[in-house]
């Protein structure tokens, strides 16, 4: 049982991982600042979710679960009023979007 | 196994560090610097389980508190050049 | 930022829950990573955060620089008081264990009153520090306050 | 005096969640606080004149989130092969959505989720309706189904 946590752990912070990796590389690749914002919300989602589920997984029901739930549920409420106040701010600043038409 | 987390994390952060440097508009750069704050979390968080000192969460948990706040406080610098203004002039105002 | 419909209604929804998070940090300074300094620090941003979206004038009218002056001054008074009444008891400055009947319950007495007294101080000179920074506009509002108050 | 009571439930259920220490001290500290965070909380409504309205159906908020999760994930699948692909197929486009039907709270909520997708990012709340960037087609053609908005429009109380 033990054994079965621990590989799911693991398989939530490798993939984790991986989706953070990609949006930190979708951050350097998109062309402007509006598809940038998609990349960032890409680790700021799956992959923040996927590696403190598997931080969760390796303490169980405990006090460290709790606070990573708050850490969480945290993170989805702020980051993404950020990324709209951003944006936002952006279109107010007169950046225009490159849209494909 | 944390290792490789902390590994993608760290890479992740350097990429987002280009970004922030590479610019080219100034939200962009805000845009960067607050990814990598949540980074930051994501790291306490691993390196806390790392070391076996779970009471890092406390740390984490405070550090995108103020990553939060400070993305707030940056962006309205840059709008309004002022952070306590309270009535802005267009009602279309950030 | 008034006309900011998300970041006026996350902002309502986040404040009390930062503050109490402040004060879990304040007086868990015994069990996890924690104390005055840090409490103070996160006081004042959840603080920082109303004044940002709510306006910098509305938050002198919640906490007005006054208030924010003489707390900042009580908790200093706190701290070198506790130290003082360490001497009055026959002890050295800040020597907690002479502050009650045991060693151990005046050290738990003398430390958590010390870092209330900390906590009280950085919490209000962060408050007043952005008081400063963001000035004082009399076109916005006139609640008699005078630029020099914070 | 509902909401300071409901304001007051919530801090004392976080500071436990917090705490997870039950010794005397904490709890009446604990009591200390969040009386005194509510007391501020309140005065702060008070100053800036702005109430804030949570009034949502718990049970169906539960199950809202199971659902929201269910479409990140699928989200970030198709946005990670989008940066993944050796040559960029972006097909970004600007468009409203309307969000009628949905109190203050609700319509954050809503430009929230649409953000917290990726793929989809709210750009402004206008006049009842949310301007959204959208990276590539098939998600705008997600959004545009509705599906989203009928379901919250489900969390509104009566």
């Amino acid at each position: 049982m033990q054994l079965l946590l621990d590989a799911i752990s693991w398989i939530c912070l490798l993939s984790g991982g991986f989706f953070v990796v990609a949006g930190g590389i979708g951050l350097l690749r998109f062309p402007d600042f509006f598809t940038r914002l998609h990349a960032a919300s890409v680790t700021d989602t799956l992959g923040t979710g996927l590696i403190l589920l598997g931080l969760m997984l390796q303490s169980g029901f405990s006090q460290a679960s709790v606070k990573l739930i708050l850490i969480l549920v945290f993170l989805f409420f702020s980051s993404p009023t950020a990324a709209h106040a951003l944006a936002k701010a952006a279109l107010h600043g007169k950046l225009v979007p490159f849209v494909k038409r | 196994m944390y290792i490789a987390g902390i590994a993608a994390v760290l890479v992740t952060m350097a990429l987002t560090l280009a970004r922030a440097f590479m610019g080219p508009t100034v939200y962009d750069r805000i845009l960067a610097v607050n990814s990598f704050g949540t980074k930051t979390v994501l790291i306490i968080a691993l390196y806390g389980y790392f070391t076996g000192r779970p009471d890092f969460l406390d740390i984490a948990l405070v550090y995108a508190l103020i990553n939060f706040i400070g993305t707030i406080a940056v962006l309205k610098f840059f709008e309004y050049g002022d952070l306590g203004r309270d009535r802005p002039s267009q009602p279309d105002d950030i | 930022m008034r006309h900011h419909l998300v970041l006026r209604v996350i902002a309502k929804l986040l404040i009390p829950l930062i503050l109490l998070f402040a004060l879990y940090v304040q007086f868990h300074g015994d069990f996890g990573p924690g104390g005055g300094f840090q409490a103070g620090v996160i006081f004042g941003s959840a603080f920082i955060l109303y004044g940002l979206i709510f306006g910098a004038n509305t938050a002198r009218r919640v906490a007005t620089p006054e208030v924010v002056r003489v707390l900042a001054a009580c908790g200093v008074l706190l701290y070198a008081g506790v130290g003082v009444v360490a001497i009055l008891r026959g002890g050295n400055y800040l020597q907690y264990r002479v502050l009650a009947a045991t060693a151990t319950g005046g050290e738990h007495l003398g430390i958590f009153l010390i870092e209330f007294g900390v906590g009280l101080t950085v919490a209000m000179i962060m408050i007043g520090l952005f008081y400063c920074f963001t000035g004082y506009r009399p076109s916005d509002h006139n609640n008699g306050t005078h630029p020099h108050d914070a | 005096m509902k909401h300071a009571f409901s304001l007051f439930a919530v801090l004392a259920g976080l500071w436990i969640l917090l705490s997870g220490e039950f010794q005397t001290l904490l709890l009446v500290l604990g009591v200390i606080s969040a009386a005194g965070v509510c007391w501020l909380a309140l005065r702060m409504d008070a100053k800036d004149g702005e109430y804030p309205v949570v009034n949502v159906r718990l049970l169906r908020l539960g199950r809202y989130w199971l659902w929201l999760i269910k479409e990140i994930v699928k989200a970030n699948i198709n946005v990670t092969r989008e940066i993944l692909r050796p040559e960029l197929r972006l097909s970004p486009s600007i468009f409203r959505v309307p969000a009628d039907g949905l109190s203050e709270l609700g319509q954050v909520t809503y430009a929230n989720s649409i953000t917290l997708t990726p793929g989809t990012v709210s750009i402004n709340i206008k006049d009842r309706h949310i301007e959204v960037h959208a990276l590539i087609q098939p998600a705008a053609d997600d959004l545009q189904r509705g599906e989203m908005v009928r379901r919250l429009r489900r969390l509104e109380p009566n």
